[in-house]
């Protein structure tokens, strides 16, 4: 598959990741990822970006469901090896959920949306 | 007679408190499950009058990290649920 | 809690494995019986109806939803309906649908049975107790 | 089916149908009304709120959608024909929503959302 | 370089207008479908910026009986809607 | 109105018949060949893999969301590609999945063939435009 197109195209193209929706009550948030984490393997790592509720997936110290479903947490701090990160923010978002940084897993970073949006060639939105 | 109200969706990006404060009548139970329990937290749940009791499911303030403001938001376990079913006469999802 | 058992209903909207609303009407309805209640019908509407596609197959590491509603109607011996309408477009059909669709085989079995909403309203009326799972 | 229980225990409870999402984009305000025709089929009509996003389905003028969609205009101008009236709206989604209650399809009739809830001994949320 | 913003659910249950008027640059459009149309009539919005082109995406209005405002609201059918995305960058999805 | 066609990629993320996600997708693709662009991909995921439902089967007098995919593909060429991991657990299974899970007969057909996100993300990096419908 990886030999459909050139590498030269595949380098090309730069993917921003935009997750919007909360973790557990959807699966929003673990499909991101996971578009996310195959395009890192495919050799370009897209960026990654929470707003809205999206940012409420970058709370620490969260845990699996009560029937044992995952949540993302443990996606999200497996990011970094995949050479995804930093974990980029909207700043607004988090202040209108009344939301301090120090609250956060570590690796997010704040983000201007606009520019992030403006820097890459294809958006995917979760 | 009395409600049990149900939110399970995220206050941030819904308007659903603010059209559940209409909607209550005194005496009422509002239990926030799933995404709602985003709203336990904080002072987003200050727009509902003080004569109706907020719950939050304790199971679904784990999993997100979410820790209630305890003077203003009970937590329950699933039994808890269960009796507040019960004890009221009907429930309503809000959704 | 309550001394008199009640009869709950469960009307499940939420599609399985993208929302968690199966996940807590199960917590939920196994959670009745220790305080002396049951579920006695679980209707199946909008999306929800995916939860009876026979066929799910999910990670080992993951719940399997189908086979928990089959695990709570024979603990609690309640219906599991599915709204007929909503099923058979998404492509949800028992043997008697499948034949009458010219197919050749089904994608909703039981204990799971596809019935009008006339049942959701019935159970409405006769059950003390109706609980929305949504979306 | 009908006589799975007695007449009397059908008459003794009533239904609330709120309907609170838009028409058209998705299914539930149609799958609301579906469930209010059969309960009247049943003898029993049930009560039908619209509230939130619901009141948009109460607007004039509606068609049908560009692929043949039907929407809902059709079946709600039917319900009084099944002694399904008023349309019970809540004015404060009216009003922030904008909208006039000239605008609205005839049957409409405003609601206090909390006395219907609190006169119904099931309500179903669409 | 522009950006084109697609909007599908209600401006009045969500707060996704908010958001996005953080998100655009100038040069920018947003075209207005599905449910999204109901924020075509009306001030709903007005919470964007001005130096962005707000369209609305007309078989969706139509169906919905909308009426978009039309000194801030451009009306566009399918044509238009694929023209929009061919002439424009990127296009991102808000829902 | 523009010169040189482009190549489209749909991501479809809302289940038929709920949202209209999908018909909002198939109107756009249909008329994309009029200005001189095609789609090259359609790539279902979330809820929108149920698309693939190979026996969904609608009232007469609305749309036949699965048909009209099929169409799409054989007037533009398109792929029809359903996210595997989110169809398997959903019931939604190709022939060899079937069998891979013990079921005996398919529950997703030709044209629409199960691949992983890699071939997402492909369509993404190789076509000029990725538009994403959700619900």
């Amino acid at each position: 598959m990886y030999d459909r197109q050139g590498s030269d195209i595949m380098n090309s193209r730069s993917i921003l990741v935009i997750v919007r929706h909360p973790p557990h009550g959807t699966s929003w948030v673990r499909e991101g990822l996971e578009a996310a984490l195959v395009g890192a393997a495919l050799g370009q790592p897209p960026t990654i970006l929470f707003s809205g509720d999206g940012v409420l997936a970058l709370l620490a110290h969260q845990q699996r469901g009560a029937l044992g479903q995952k949540g993302s947490a443990a996606m999200l701090e497996g990011l970094s090896l995949y050479d995804i990160e930093p974990l980029w923010y909207d700043q607004r978002s988090l202040e209108t959920r009344g939301m301090e940084v120090s609250q956060l897993m570590p690796g997010c970073q704040q983000a201007c949306v606009a520019d992030l949006i403006a820097r890459h060639d294809v958006v995917m939105s979760f | 007679m009395s409600t049990l109200h149900l939110i399970n969706r995220s206050p941030f990006s819904t308007s659903i408190l603010q059209e559940l404060a209409d909607a209550v009548s005194e005496g009422d139970h509002v239990l926030l499950i799933e995404d709602g329990v985003y709203a336990a937290s904080g002072t987003t749940s200050r727009v509902l009058p003080e004569d109706i009791e907020l719950w939050a499911l304790e199971e679904d303030c784990t999993s997100r990290g979410v820790t209630p403001t305890s003077d203003t938001v009970g937590t329950l376990g699933m039994a808890g649920f269960v009796a507040l079913t019960a004890s009221t006469d009907r429930t309503v999802s809000w959704f | 809690m309550v001394s008199q058992g009640l009869t709950y209903a469960l009307m499940v909207q939420g599609a399985p494995y993208s929302q968690q609303a199966s996940h807590s009407a199960l917590r939920f309805a196994e959670a009745l019986p220790a305080q002396g209640h049951r579920v006695a019908t679980v209707f199946f509407y909008h999306d929800g109806v995916y939860n009876a596609a026979s066929m799910m197959s999910p990670p080992r590491d993951e719940p399997h939803l189908l086979e928990r509603w089959r695990a709570l109607h024979q603990t609690q011996h309640c219906e599991l309906l599915v709204c007929v309408a909503s099923a058979v477009r998404r492509g949800l059909l028992d043997e008697g649908e499948a034949r009458r669709h010219g197919h050749p085989h089904p994608t909703l079995e039981a204990p799971f049975e596809l019935t009008g909403l006339g049942q959701l309203m019935q159970a409405a009326f006769q059950h003390d107790r109706l609980i929305t799972f949504a979306p």
